[in-house]
């Protein structure tokens, strides 16, 4: 059983992120009034890609984005899909963290490797992104942490059971607002767009990637996109006991997270910046406080 | 998706996949480009056949070449077509790639695309609609259906010829040649 | 005789003997150089487990001066004396072609064993000895390059002479105090001290460390100094020596005053300065891993690190929890580890691009120097912390203990510090070895042998730790339990706490599976082809040579952001003072005017002040 | 046993030998003093056991103290003796290369004047001969600083003479006023007196000598002559004016204040004295870019350090200062003479023309480094067990006003530190131009000698400790003192 959990959950995370790319683009197209492309469409593409034959630019091109797929994969294996966490007991919160940048780390390694100046500029507004972010987001996660007294996300998804959601429990409100408001950061959506921004920097770190490549980089941002919705519903949203109920929550942060990249025009770096680190960070930090004030 | 589709995806799921997955890269110097911006919006909406722009040539496998061709602007074709990685396909759009156009005696504006590099498919028209341009594609679809759809072949194999005719006409290349010519052998 | 003095006798022995053997012919100088290092790791390896004191002399005045091996010694000898000889290897071909080769490697066996003698000195009194020894061969080494380093050496030996007197200070108040220098003794005798004087200790010896380590307002002298010395030996001053600092924090505050006695006592003044102390750490964790994200000297931005990371082991020491210790110390183990990867790499590359160290006019290196390029990666995937790598697991260890410790701030400060390092570090990285090769470095060699050996030997063993955590813990554990806590819950491959455990084996598989099964999937695509840097995405354009990078203003928009509230104010502050104290001597020497009738009078009013004294106070 | 007249009478007897043996043989007046102070090094030693027993009291002409005059050689006076012969054996051996233009002969008849009159100073036990043997010394140095001849020379020469003639009248005075008193003028008569006048009498004649003396002790402020004298005089002079000339002044102020007068109510007022000195020295030292100006400024320095040492009065911190006393003479004496050679041969006192000295010059510029070193404290070298036993004993009082003092000790030591260390960086790590040149090979013994004894002093600093111990008893200790003289 516990193999099977193994094995599986890393492809079904990969068959959700890919399943929520492709209805990404068919939400998006009925928002504008168009009809848009089967939900099979990424699945498609990745055929396609995986069958070109591309340009590489060394080795560390190739590992970089290897490793930053096998990261993902195995951020998927700590975090609870309904019950299902085959590694949780391996390492807590601060395992996922870290393995979070493995991702980032690897396709920073490989696109920087490409020489192209505009992957080197994605890359650069990744990671200013990503700090962007992080800030309030440790900060909801600390207080997460505190308030709950343990460092395993299993635990914080058990423990909400008997408190209810963090997200409408008293002295974590303000954390879980703060949480929110940088979900479509998290995301990579569309007011923080500015990373791929295919006009601007011919898709960024991806300018150099054809083919396997890119097949590899999709499958990276359908992963992505999985662990954070799946974060936010683990962390805020209780989790679930049954992975479809699970499921059923993240389809709706999902559809969030989806209308809002419908709405927004895309944000410069800078920007991008200094809202997340006004007032997210902000009510992350009052956040903060109370669970500590409140804690002790 | 009738079983006729279902049995072709079993049969050859790469082929179908490069049918229905056709990220193109625009080359829009030409006033043809005028013709995209409604095919793949709301209107025509391409995204429904799997066709939507990308930014580099290396992320893409259709070129469409929206227009006259000029000497400034070849050079850049030659090296877009080639970064693009195999298989790939080209589609010129208008009637100046084809022979010329209202161009046929500029002496700025390349006559012949094919000569430069291998097209898949030419629409006729100055401009062609985008339903043509759809008519276009569904051609295209036809030809790789049927393997016809071969120009990153022909390159590959005559790319003396090519480099030659590029040469000819634009001097010196920048670039190394992409696969080894013949002559020099 | 004991291992010990034999140690010490050939450490110092060897650094006369480099000299003399250095005036005879280079290449013997060398061999001896490296048998000299190995004898030494050797030495201390066979003392493993060992414990004991001797007293080694009476001389000075009779006060017995001592050698001592426990544990925390032998870690801290071991780790000085494996990167020394790795450091020496290295040296063998980087400094191949300067000038004064035999003092730099005497000078350098001079450091070496100054550092051994403080980790194995029984008593205060040789701990000071050595120590000064070890900052004047320091402060000769930091000077070495000529030029800018001229200043950045006298802007560290002031601040170490200043340190040096706070420690001269508080050994002597032990002296006058208890009559005994030896670190066994004091620690039984401070336990009667009162609360105050604890609290004096642990001040006037922390002035001390903190300067040497670095801590948020002592650090000014480290960025120059990291900068200017002689790569290879900026390595040992950032892996090791500065370090000692952090040898002298667990020594004073858990050896001497014994904190683990006082930590939960009511009244204890030791828990707030550990309370403080923790709060410096967070602080030297922030600020300046953001101000190494805007250097663009590639040793300025790894210095930067260096004070931000001993910032970590200044946290985690602090703290005082058995695990906070345990990480604190293992942090100290693999900063050592990783930073002289990352020095070492960047040495590399100096010794081949001919000494370049801007960041702004290297770049795609990676295919020239496939293993500097290896040796800078796994070295800032242990900076940053990357699973797998040594820096994870003590960091790990750090955070854990302040969230449990119910410390949300200062495992938030310890947080965003790490995310701050990945930004400067991939610019490192990408800056140096990624992106465009220049034109010049086009023909540019590997490597050779005795460069790529250190960066090999420390890459794997950062993996190896970062795998095996247990390996270094078990002897840890050992330090910890000798402080008065509790033992550790380890075994080989990870760690259990009350609140969450950690197993990096597991990790280890599920990554090397997670790899294999995606180079799989990568392989069942068609085929790669290798290209040139110049077949490039340009827009069609053909790539400009030597044009077509992105290297300078990495992060221009946050830099715009924050570069305002960076400024290095104590740098500043402490310039300040040295200006005032030349304004002030000028101001000074002015009473001696040069005219003889001034000076006579100077006779006139010292009597009369004399006079005056007496009349009005009347003292005599 | 042999008679520590000898101490006084040989290089006195030799001193005016010296016009004689020039006249018989040229090369043979250079090696005067190197015999004479040979010998007065050997009989030094020689005396060390059986002073160490008990203090040798010589009574001259046979007259008992308090009629007669008498020396007292005690542990405290042949320390200072057996230094002055050692720094005085170095120094000539070192002037033998090095002084060679000028009037020789005087120079060397004078240079054995002084030293005469330094091991006079300490060895006697009567305050008008004190008097005269000062006077000797003062004048032999006065001509001796403007050796050279130079406008220069001659004006601080002049500055010297002027300031110090001041303070010799005040100490005449001061001893005028004693005698007044007391009638007579036997320290030990004087001191066993001392306590049936009333205090506030002993005042005036107090501050007098302690004015006079402090003159040529350089205590601040006073010691406005020293810097001008110490940098223009020759290095070997500035070697013995720094080394032994001061520190005798030092000696004579410390003798009469503890043992003549005995107040111990003025110490307190010293210490101040002292810190304010070693501050003023050191930062003014700090200021400096004129390498021989800078040591003489750290003189003053090291010279408030030992008055700081001294004054605290407890058997610790004397020892402490006597200790930094012999490294002050033995560093100084190093720092002086290797500085002297580097001048010589860059031709400017500039410590920015001496850089790049230690490619040029290695043994030399690795003298100065060990005196530096040793001069700041750092182990292991001969500073560091002085500035232990100083900064213990002062600890040991338990005083605060003392523990801030300490604090603004070792603040001084930063200071010092600084400005040692900017040369040694301008000697090794800066660029400069000129040919490789040996120093001769007297001048390379003498430095050599003096860093051995650096170092061992540093590495074995008990060997020394036991007779400093003894020597600071023999200044505390006022009663035996009292007792040995007037048996």
């Amino acid at each position: 059983m516990h193999i099977i959990e193994l094995i599986f959950s890393p492809l079904l995370a990969l068959l959700i992120g890919v399943f929520f790319l492709g209805l990404a683009r068919k939400v998006m197209a009925r928002i504008q009034w168009r009809y848009g492309p089967p939900v099979t469409q990424p699945l498609i593409d990745i055929i396609r890609l995986l069958s070109q034959k591309s340009a590489s630019h060394g080795v560390a091109f190739n590992i970089g984005l290897v490793m930053s797929l096998a990261g993902s994969l195995v951020i998927t294996l700590f975090l609870p899909f309904g019950k299902i966490a085959p590694m949780s007991n391996s390492g807590g919160m601060l395992v996922i963290l870290y393995l979070m940048l493995i991702g980032p780390l690897g396709m920073a390694i490989s696109s920087g490797e490409s020489a192209n100046p505009n992957a080197s500029i994605g890359i650069s507004r990744k990671l200013l992104l990503a700090m962007g972010y992080e800030l309030p987001f440790l900060l909801v996660v600390l207080a997460l942490m505190t308030a709950y007294n343990t460092t395993s996300i299993t635990e914080i998804v058990s423990l909400q059971r008997d408190t209810g959601w963090s997200m409408f429990t008293f002295p974590l409100v303000l954390s879980g607002i703060a949480y929110l408001l940088i979900l479509p950061a998290m995301l990579g959506v569309r007011p923080f767009e500015v990373v791929n921004a295919p006009q601007e920097i011919s898709s960024g770190p991806l300018v150099e990637y054809g083919g396997p490549y890119l097949a590899l980089a999709t499958l990276q941002h359908a992963l992505a996109f999985f662990i954070g919705i799946s974060l936010f519903v683990n962390l805020m949203w209780g989790g679930a006991a049954n992975p479809v109920i699970f499921f059923l929550k993240m389809l709706v942060v999902f559809f969030l997270g989806i209308f809002v990249n419908a709405v927004f025009p895309r944000l410069r770096i800078d920007q991008a910046i200094r809202y997340l680190w006004r007032w997210p960070s902000l009510i992350a930090f009052a956040g903060l406080i109370l669970v500590c004030v409140t804690g002790s | 998706m009738d079983r006729n589709q279902l049995k072709k995806w079993f049969q050859n799921p790469v082929k179908m996949a490069h049918k229905y997955s056709l990220h193109v890269v625009y080359f829009c110097t030409g006033c043809g480009i005028i013709e995209i911006p409604p095919s793949i919006t709301a209107r025509w909406d391409a995204e429904r056949f799997g066709i939507i722009p990308v930014a580099t040539p290396r992320q893409a496998s259709l070129f469409i070449i929206a227009g006259y061709v000029s000497l400034k602007t070849l050079r850049s074709i030659i090296r877009t077509y080639e970064q693009m990685p195999e298989p790939k396909f080209t589609v010129s759009l208008g009637s100046c790639p084809i022979n010329g156009g209202m161009y046929y005696d500029s002496y700025n504006t390349i006559k012949h695309l094919e000569k430069y590099i291998p097209v898949d498919g030419m629409i006729a028209g100055c401009m062609p609609r985008p339903e043509a341009i759809f008519v276009g594609v569904t051609h295209l679809w036809t030809l790789i259906d049927k393997d016809m759809a071969d120009g990153y072949k022909r390159y590959r194999s005559n790319y003396s010829a090519y480099r030659a005719n590029q040469e000819k006409i634009l001097g010196k290349l920048e670039w190394p040649p992409l696969f080894p010519i013949h002559g020099e052998e | 005789m004991t291992g010990m003095e034999i140690l010490l006798l050939v450490a110092f022995g060897g650094v006369m003997l480099t000299y003399i053997l250095g005036r005879i012919s280079s290449s013997l100088r060398n061999t001896f150089a490296v048998v000299l290092s190995l004898v030494l790791v050797v030495i201390i390896a066979l003392m493993y487990d060992k414990t004991g004191e001797t007293i080694f002399y009476r001389g000075f005045f009779g006060i017995p001066m001592s050698f001592r091996i426990d544990a925390l010694s032998w870690l801290f000898a071991m780790a000085t004396s494996v990167l020394g000889c790795l450091s020496v290897i290295f040296s063998l071909s980087y400094m191949s072609d300067r000038k004064n080769i035999s003092f730099y490697y005497s000078m350098l066996f001079l450091v070496n064993a100054g550092m051994l003698g403080v980790v194995f000195s029984g008593d205060l009194l040789s701990f000071f000895i050595f120590w000064e020894i070890m900052s004047w061969s320091t402060f000769l080494l930091i000077s070495f390059n000529r030029g800018p380093a001229v200043a950045a050496g006298l802007k560290y030996i002031i601040m170490s002479i200043i340190g040096s007197m706070a420690m001269l200070a508080g050994t002597i108040s032990l002296y006058t105090n208890y009559g005994t220098l030896n670190i066994a003794d004091l620690s039984h005798l401070t336990v009667s001290a009162s609360p105050g004087y604890q609290l004096f200790l642990l001040i006037i010896f922390g002035v001390a460390f903190g300067i040497k380590n670095a801590v948020m307002p002592l650090h000014t002298w480290l960025p120059d100094a990291y900068t200017e010395a002689p790569s290879p030996f900026s390595a040992v001053l950032s892996g090791m020596l500065t370090r000692m600092g952090i040898y002298g924090f667990l020594l004073i505050i858990y050896v001497v005053v014994g904190a683990a006695r006082f930590l939960h006592a009511a009244d204890s003044t030791v828990s707030s300065f550990n309370y403080v102390l923790a709060w410096l750490g967070a602080i030297t964790i922030v600020i300046p891993t953001f101000i190494a994200m805007l250097q663009n000297d590639a040793k300025r931005l790894l210095a930067w690190h260096g004070i931000g990371q001993g910032g970590y082991m200044i946290l985690g020491i602090a703290f005082g929890t058995n695990m906070g210790v345990a990480g604190g110390i293992f942090h100290t183990l693999n900063h050592a580890i990783y930073i002289v990867l990352l020095f070492m790499s960047v040495a590399a590359i100096q010794y081949r691009t001919g000494g370049v160290r801007d960041l702004n006019s290297l770049g795609g290196l990676i295919k020239k120097m496939p293993v500097a390029f290896i040796g800078a990666l796994l070295g800032i995937c242990g900076l940053i912390g990357v699973p797998l790598t040594n820096g994870f697991v003590s960091k790990w260890m750090i955070y854990k203990t302040l969230i449990s410790g119910r410390a949300p701030f200062l495992a938030f400060a310890a947080l965003i510090g790490s995310w701050g390092t990945i930004l400067s570090v991939y610019k490192f990285l990408h800056n140096i070895f990624l992106g465009q090769l220049p034109e010049k470095y086009r023909d540019i060699k590997q490597s050779p042998f005795n460069m790529k050996l250190p960066i090999i030997v420390l890459s794997s063993t950062i993996l190896l730790f970062g795998i095996l955590p247990g390996l270094p813990l078990r002897v840890i554990n050992k330090i910890v339990v000798s402080f008065g806590f509790d033992s550790l819950n380890i075994s080989l491959w990870g760690i259990v706490s009350e609140s969450g455990m950690l197993n990096t084996i597991n990790l280890f598989a599920a990554i090397l599976a997670g790899l294999i099964a995606v180079w799989l999937f990568f392989r069942i695509g068609a085929r790669t082809i290798p290209v040139k840097q110049d077949d490039n995405y340009a827009a069609g354009a053909a790539v400009p040579r030597d044009r077509y990078s992105y290297t300078a203003k990495y992060y221009d928009p946050l830099f715009r952001m924050i570069s305002p509230y960076l400024k290095d104010i104590f740098n500043t502050f402490y310039m300040k003072i040295a200006d005032l104290t030349g304004y002030l001597s000028n101001g000074i020497r002015k009473i001696y005017t040069g005219y003889v009738g001034n000076y006579v009078m100077y006779i006139v009013l010292f009597i009369s002040l004399m006079i005056f004294v007496q009349m009005k106070w009347s003292p005599w | 046993m042999v008679n520590p007249v000898l101490l006084i009478a040989v290089p006195l007897g030799l001193a005016f030998m010296v016009p004689l043996i020039d006249s018989a043989s040229r090369k043979l007046t250079r090696f005067v003093p190197v015999a004479a102070l040979m010998f007065n090094l050997i009989l030094c030693i020689r005396l060390i056991p059986a002073v160490l027993e008990n203090p040798i009291v010589i009574n001259l002409g046979g007259f008992t103290p308090p009629f007669g005059i008498n020396l007292f050689v005690g542990p405290l006076g042949l320390l200072f003796a057996g230094l002055i012969s050692l720094a005085g054996l170095v120094v000539s051996i070192y002037s033998l290369s090095y002084i060679k233009n000028g009037p020789v002969v005087k120079y060397h008849m004078l240079y054995m004047l002084l030293l005469t009159g330094a091991t006079g100073v300490v060895l006697t036990g009567d305050l008008f001969n004190l008097f005269v043997f000062f006077e000797i010394l003062c004048i032999s140095s006065y001509a001796l600083v403007a050796y050279h001849g130079d406008r220069a020379g001659i004006e601080s020469s002049i500055k010297y003479l002027i300031q110090g003639t001041v303070g010799s009248g005040l100490l005449l005075i001061g001893i005028g006023f004693i005698y007044g008193i007391f009638g007579t003028l036997n320290m030990a008569d004087i001191a066993m007196k001392i306590a049936t006048v009333e205090q506030s009498t002993l005042f005036v004649p107090m501050i007098l000598m302690v004015a006079g003396l402090g003159v040529e002790s350089a205590i601040f402020p006073l010691n406005a002559w020293l810097p001008d004298a110490h940098s223009s005089a020759p290095s070997s002079i500035s070697a013995i004016l720094s080394g032994i000339a001061i520190e005798v002044g030092l000696y004579a102020v410390a003798r009469i204040v503890f043992t003549v007068f005995g107040i111990s109510d003025i110490y307190l007022f010293f210490a101040f004295l002292g810190i304010l000195t070693l501050l003023i020295g050191e930062m003014c030292a700090f200021a400096q870019s004129n390498i021989k100006r800078m040591l003489a400024y750290s003189s003053i320095g090291q010279i408030g350090l030992i008055l700081f040492a001294l004054a605290l009065a407890t058997n610790n911190t004397v020892t402490g200062g006597l200790f930094q006393l012999v490294n002050h003479t033995i560093s100084k004496g190093l720092l002086f003479l290797s500085a002297g050679y580097m001048i010589y041969r860059s031709g400017s006192m500039e410590i920015s023309s001496l850089n790049g000295m230690g490619k040029r010059m290695p043994l030399t510029s690795l003298a100065f480094t060990v005196g530096a070193f040793s001069l700041v404290g750092l182990p292991p070298f001969a500073g560091f067990p002085g500035k232990f036993l100083i900064v213990s004993g002062a600890l040991l009082k338990g005083q605060m006003v003392i523990n801030i003092l300490v604090g603004l000790v070792l603040l001084s030591t930063v200071i010092e530190g600084t400005y040692f260390f900017r040369v040694i960086q301008a000697l090794y790590f800066k660029d400069g131009n000129g040919e490789r040149k040996r120093a001769p090979a007297t001048a390379v013994t003498a430095m050599i000698t003096l860093m051995i004894l650096i170092v061992a002093l540093g590495v074995y600093p008990k060997f020394l400790a036991d007779f400093l111990s003894s020597a600071s008893s023999d200044l505390l200790d006022k009663m035996s003192y009292v007792g040995s003289v007037l048996k």
